[in-house]
C-alpha cells in the first residue's frame, strides 16, 4: 500500500475521539474480520497470542484468510485445520518449536490445501510492520540478501547510494485485521503489556483493524497514573474485548505458563483429520463464549496450575516430549 | 562417564563460545549450550533471544524463544526490533542455528524438501535463521550429519552461509566479515576454510572415524593432515546437563 | 470585555481546533489555545507534544515542549520517534507553527534573517516545525503581521507551505493532500486559495481593517469581495484564559 | 560511517562483559571526550540533559567541539560561550524555548565565531540516530523535501523504487560521545528512565562513547525485577556516573522541575562577554565537582522547592517574563 493510501485510511478509519469500544469477542470479530483478508496476530509463537480471537473466527466460520506467519505456531495450525486460512506469508509456520513440526499445517501444505505465498524471515516481518508503523513505503536491511528467501519475498534489492552497496528495502504490511492480547488496558484502547513487547507496538500502528483482547480492564485513571507504561494508545484500536486467560493454551508473561497438556492433546489429534474434527467439536464450534472454554480445558485448577507453572513453584512436565 | 551424542554435542557447542561475548539462541540445544557455558568458563555470556529478552537468568528451559523464562530476571525486556538492531549494528558476536539440509558453504535450508511450490516436506521457514545468519559475527550450526543433510545443492537457501564462496557474502550485500563458523553434529566438529570458504573437518568425536564423517557427508569435505577427536563432555558437565539443565530431559533425552 | 492581542489570537487558534481530532504542538500560544479548546468546545481534542506526551491533562504551561508537564497524565508517554511516526503515518489532524518570515504560498522561515553562512539574525532553526510542516493534515501558523515578516521572498525557506503553489508539495515527496490551513495573526485570520495556493483573508479581527492588513502584508495577498470580522474572544474564555490557564500571564501577558 | 565501520567498532570497543563502570564524572571525561570530537547530549531541551557532564566538559576546556543541535538549548548555549563548541549541526539551537531567543548563542554565530555545519529538523535527527541504533546506512523518511533546511542537511532525496515519489534518505549519525542523565541504573551501566524516552534509546546505540549520569545508582537486582523498564542496556556504556540533580538547572521528570530563577540569571548575564565570564567563574570553574555546583545554586532549599514545583505543590514563577 502506498504510503499516501495508508495515510488517507488512518485519517478517516480510525479516530482520535476517546470513545468507549468495550464489546463482546464475538460483535468485534463480526465487524472488523472478513473473508479474504489479511490477518496479523499479536505475541510470537506461544506467547500472548490472541486463542480467544482464534477460536472465535472459527466459530464464524471465516474463510480464505492470508495470515502473517511471523513466528505463528498454535495459531496458524488451527485456522489451517478449521479451513479458516488458506495463504501463508512464511517467516516462520507448521511448526511448534521445541515440541516439533505441526502435523496439521504441514499435511495441508504438502497436500497443496494451503500455499505458502511469500517467505521471509522474522526480522523482515517485523521490519514490514515497523516499515508501516512509521508511516514509510519500506525499511532498508542487511538481511535475507543472496538467498531464496529473498527471492520469494516482495523485497527488492538496491544499490545504496551513500556506501555503493546493496541493500534490502523490505516493503511496509498493513494487515486487514489484526488481534493483540494484553495485560490491561481501558475502555478506550490505551494498552499496557508486561515483559517483552516483541512486534506489537508497530503492529498495532501497522493494522488497518485492531481487535485488543485482555486479561483485564483497568480504569482510565490507572493507565494515566504511568503513562510511560502505555505500548498501544487508544486511536490505534478498533475493539476493547475482556478475555482473562484469552492465549490459552499459550504462555501470558507473569500470569500463566502455557498448557503443555492441551499441546500434547492437540499435537496428537492433529495428526488425523478426525482428530482435527474431534478437537474442534470439542473445545471451539459448540463453545459459547471463552469462559466456558477455560472451563472445558480445565477450569481454575487447571489455570492456578498454570499460574504456579508461570511462578516457577511447579516443575513443568512436557507430554510431547516421547524421548 | 557414559554420555549420548546430544550431551557431547551440547558439551561441543558449549565450548566454542566465549565470556563476554553475546550470543543469539534460539530453542532446545542452543539454549542447553549456553546455559551449559555459563555454568562453565563462560558466566558472562550474554543471551539474547528474538522476542526480546536480553541477558536473563534462565531458570528452566523456554519452550518457545519468546516466552517469560527468556527474559526473567532480564537485563533488559525488550523487542524483536531492538535485538535484531542489536544484532544488524554487530552487538552479537554469536548465533545458534539449525538446518535440514547444509551444503559445503555452510548454506541453510529450513524451509522445505523439494519445490517451494509443491514440498516433498513443509518445514517452518527461516523464522529468525536468516537473521541471525545474516547478521551476526559467527554462526555455530547445530544438526545431525548424513548425505541427506549434507547435500552437495540445497532444495531451497533459506539462511546465508558462504554463499557461493569468497566474496560472494559481501557482494550480496551482507555485513562484512560474517558467516558460519561451526557445524556440530553427532560425528564431528567442521569449520570453514579461510580461503575457498569450504567446510573443513575441524575434529571428529570419540568413536567416529573420518572415513564416518566423509561418509556422511554428501559433498567434498576439506580434510587436513591431522584430525584431533572432540574433547569428550566431562563428569561435571554431564552432570550439569543431567541434574540441572534438563532434569525433565525435555532436550537432552 | 477587553482583551489583548494575544488573547484574540488564541481564542480564534482554539476555534479552528475541532473536537476528536489530534493537534501537535509547540510551547506558548498553541498550548494555550488547545487548552481553551478543550475547555470550551474540544474536550476530545488530542494533545501531542514533540518529545513523546501523547493525550496529558496539561496541569500549568510547561516551558518546555519536552517537560513533564507534557505528559502529565497522559494516555502515553512515548518518544519523540513515536509520536513522528504517528505523524507520518497521518494520525496528526493539526500542528501549530510560528515563523519570523511567512510567504504567499505559507512557507515559513524560523532560521535566519540575511544570508545563511552569514546570518543578521539567527534564529532556532526548524525544530520540529519542517516535520510538522510536512506530516501533520492541516497547520495553523501563529505569528505576527507585518511587511517584514509577511515576504515576497523569504530568507531562507525552513518549513513546507505549499512551496511554489499548486502540485508542488507532492511533487517534492512530502505527503499527499496536506498543508498550511490557517495563519492568525495580531491582525486577522488567512487561509489559502485551493486553486493557487495562494495566501487569502479570512477575516479580520474586530477594528481592524482590510487595508490595514493588506498594508502589513508584503505580498498580493487575495481578498475576497465580503470579509467577515474574527469572532470576539467570549468572557468564558478571557476567564478562562486568565484565571485557569495563564494567571501568571507567561504568555498571554 | 560505513555500517560495516559502525558493527567494527561495535564489536571492538563496546564490550558485552559485565564489568563495573563506576567512576568519577571527572574521569569519565577525560577518559571519553576530545577535542574536535561531536558530542550529542540526551534529553531535550531543558529535560533531562546532563548538566553536570557539560560543566565537566567546560572545566576540563575542551575545544572546537561540534554538538548535535537537536533542540538543545541551555547546553549548547553555555558551551557556545565558554568556547567548547564552534560547530553546530542545527535542529533547534540557540534558544531557550519559551524563555526567548539566547543571547550568547546567537552573538557567536552572527559574530562568526561558531558555524552552523547543517540544518535539519528534530525528527530527522531522532532518524539519524535511529539509523545508527539500527546498523542502517540511512532512513527513509518524508520530511525536509523542497525546502531548504533539506539543501543544508547530508541527506539525498532519491526515487523510491516502489512508489515513484521523491523520498528523503537521512543518513545515520554516530556521535562520538554522548551523554545521557537517567532516573536510576545500576554500576554496569543498565538504565532506566522514567516518562517520555525522547530520542535516548536511539541515541544510547549510536553513540560511539556513551557517559551515563545518573539520580541513583541501583542494585542489578532491582534492575532485574522488572526488565521492562530497562531504557539502555549496558552494553552501551562506557562509564556511570552517580550525579544527583545533575540535570539542573533543567527539569527532571518526576524528581524536580526546571529552575526558572537559575534561567533567569543565566539569560541576564549572557547577554554580555563580562556577564559570561561571570556566570562560568561563579558556577563552574572554581567549583571542585556537581555537589559544590549545587550549594552554589541553593542546595537543599532551593531542590527541597524545585520537587514540590515539580509535584505541582508551588506555583511556577518565570523571572525572565517580562510582560
Amino acid at each position: 500500500m502506498d504510503p499516501d493510501d495508508a495515510r488517507d485510511w488512518m485519517a478517516t478509519k480510525k479516530s482520535r475521539m476517546l470513545t468507549d469500544k468495550l464489546m463482546p469477542l464475538e460483535e468485534a470479530v463480526s465487524k472488523f474480520t472478513y473473508d479474504g483478508g489479511y490477518l496479523a496476530m499479536g505475541g510470537f509463537g506461544h506467547i500472548r497470542v490472541s486463542m480467544a480471537g482464534i477460536y472465535e473466527m472459527i466459530r464464524q466460520r471465516r474463510r480464505n484468510l492470508v495470515i502473517a506467519g511471523k513466528t505463528a505456531v498454535h495459531d496458524v495450525d488451527v485456522l489451517i485445520a478449521s479451513s479458516v486460512v488458506d495463504r501463508v506469508e512464511c517467516a516462520y509456520a507448521f511448526g511448534h518449536e521445541l515440541r516439533g513440526l505441526s502435523p496439521a499445517g504441514r499435511r495441508a501444505v504438502e497436500g497443496g490445501k494451503v500455499k505458502v505465498v511469500a517467505e521471509l524471515s522474522n526480522a523482515a516481518f517485523q521490519w514490514r510492520f515497523k516499515a508501516a508503523s512509521m508511516g514509510l513505503p519500506w525499511l532498508p536491511a542487511r538481511i535475507m540478501m543472496g538467498t531464496d528467501t529473498f527471492r520469494y519475498s516482495s523485497s527488492k534489492v538496491v544499490e545504496d547510494p551513500y556506501t555503493g552497496k546493496p541493500i534490502c528495502l523490505i516493503p511496509a504490511c498493513y494487515p486487514d485485521f489484526a488481534f493483540i492480547h494484553v495485560h490491561r488496558c481501558d475502555k478506550y484502547g490505551n494498552c499496557q503489556i508486561d515483559g517483552t513487547v516483541i512486534e506489537d507496538k508497530e503492529l498495532a500502528m501497522a493494522a488497518k483493524r485492531l481487535i485488543i483482547t485482555t486479561e483485564e480492564i483497568v480504569s482510565e485513571d490507572e493507565i494515566r497514573a504511568s503513562p510511560d507504561r502505555t505500548v498501544i494508545p487508544f486511536y490505534m484500536v478498533d475493539a476493547v474485548c475482556e478475555v482473562p486467560y484469552g492465549c490459552h493454551p499459550g504462555n501470558m508473561p507473569l500470569l500463566y505458563y502455557s498448557d503443555e497438556e492441551h499441546m500434547a492433546e492437540w499435537l496428537a489429534l492433529s495428526r488425523t483429520e478426525d482428530g482435527v474434527k474431534q478437537y474442534l467439536d470439542k473445545y471451539v464450534y459448540p463453545v459459547e463464549d471463552f469462559a466456558e472454554y477455560v472451563a472445558l480445558v480445565g477450569g481454575e485448577k487447571k489455570m492456578g496450575y498454570l499460574r504456579r507453572l508461570e511462578r516457577l513453584e511447579e516443575p513443568l512436565s512436557a507430554p510431547w516430549a516421547k524421548r | 562417564m557414559a554420555y549420548n551424542p546430544t550431551e557431547l554435542m551440547a558439551s561441543a557447542a558449549s565450548r566454542v563460545l566465549e565470556d563476554g561475548k553475546s550470543v543469539f539462541v534460539g530453542t532446545g540445544l542452543p539454549i542447553i549450550a549456553s546455559m551449559l557455558a555459563q555454568r562453565t568458563h563462560a558466566p558472562n555470556l550474554l543471551v539474547v533471544f528474538e522476542a526480546g529478552g536480553v541477558g536473563p537468568k534462565i531458570p528452566a528451559i523456554p519452550i518457545s524463544v519468546g516466552d517469560s523464562r527468556t527474559f526473567h530476571k532480564a537485563v533488559m525486556a525488550a523487542s524483536m526490533d531492538y535485538v535484531m538492531s542489536c544484532a544488524q549494528l554487530g552487538h552479537i558476536d554469536y548465533g545458534f542455528l539449525g538446518a535440514a539440509q547444509i551444503d559445503a558453504y555452510g548454506n541453510l535450508n529450513t524451509t522445505c524438501i523439494g519445490q517451494h511450490e509443491n514440498p516433498k516436506t513443509r518445514l517452518p521457514g527461516s523464522g529468525g535463521a536468516n537473521d541471525l545468519g545474516s547478521l551476526c559475527w559467527r554462526t555455530i550450526v547445530l544438526m545431525r550429519q548424513d548425505t541427506r543433510k549434507f547435500v552437495e545443492k540445497l532444495d531451497y537457501l533459506t539462511t546465508p552461509g558462504y554463499l557461493l564462496g569468497p566474496g560472494s557474502r559481501e557482494k550480496a550485500g551482507l555485513p562484512r566479515n560474517t558467516g558460519p563458523y561451526r557445524v556440530i553434529t553427532q560425528l564431528g566438529v567442521m569449520g570453514f576454510d579461510p580461503e575457498s570458504k569450504r567446510m573443513v573437518l575441524v575434529s571428529t568425536h570419540p568413536g567416529v572415524s573420518v572415513k564416518d564423517v566423509v561418509d556422511n557427508t554428501g559433498f567434498k569435505l576439506i580434510i587436513p593432515d591431522h584430525v584431533p577427536v572432540t574433547e569428550m563432555p566431562s563428569a561435571e558437565e554431564l552432570r550439569l546437563l543431567r541434574e540441572e539443565l534438563d532434569p525433565n530431559k525435555i532436550v537432552i533425552g
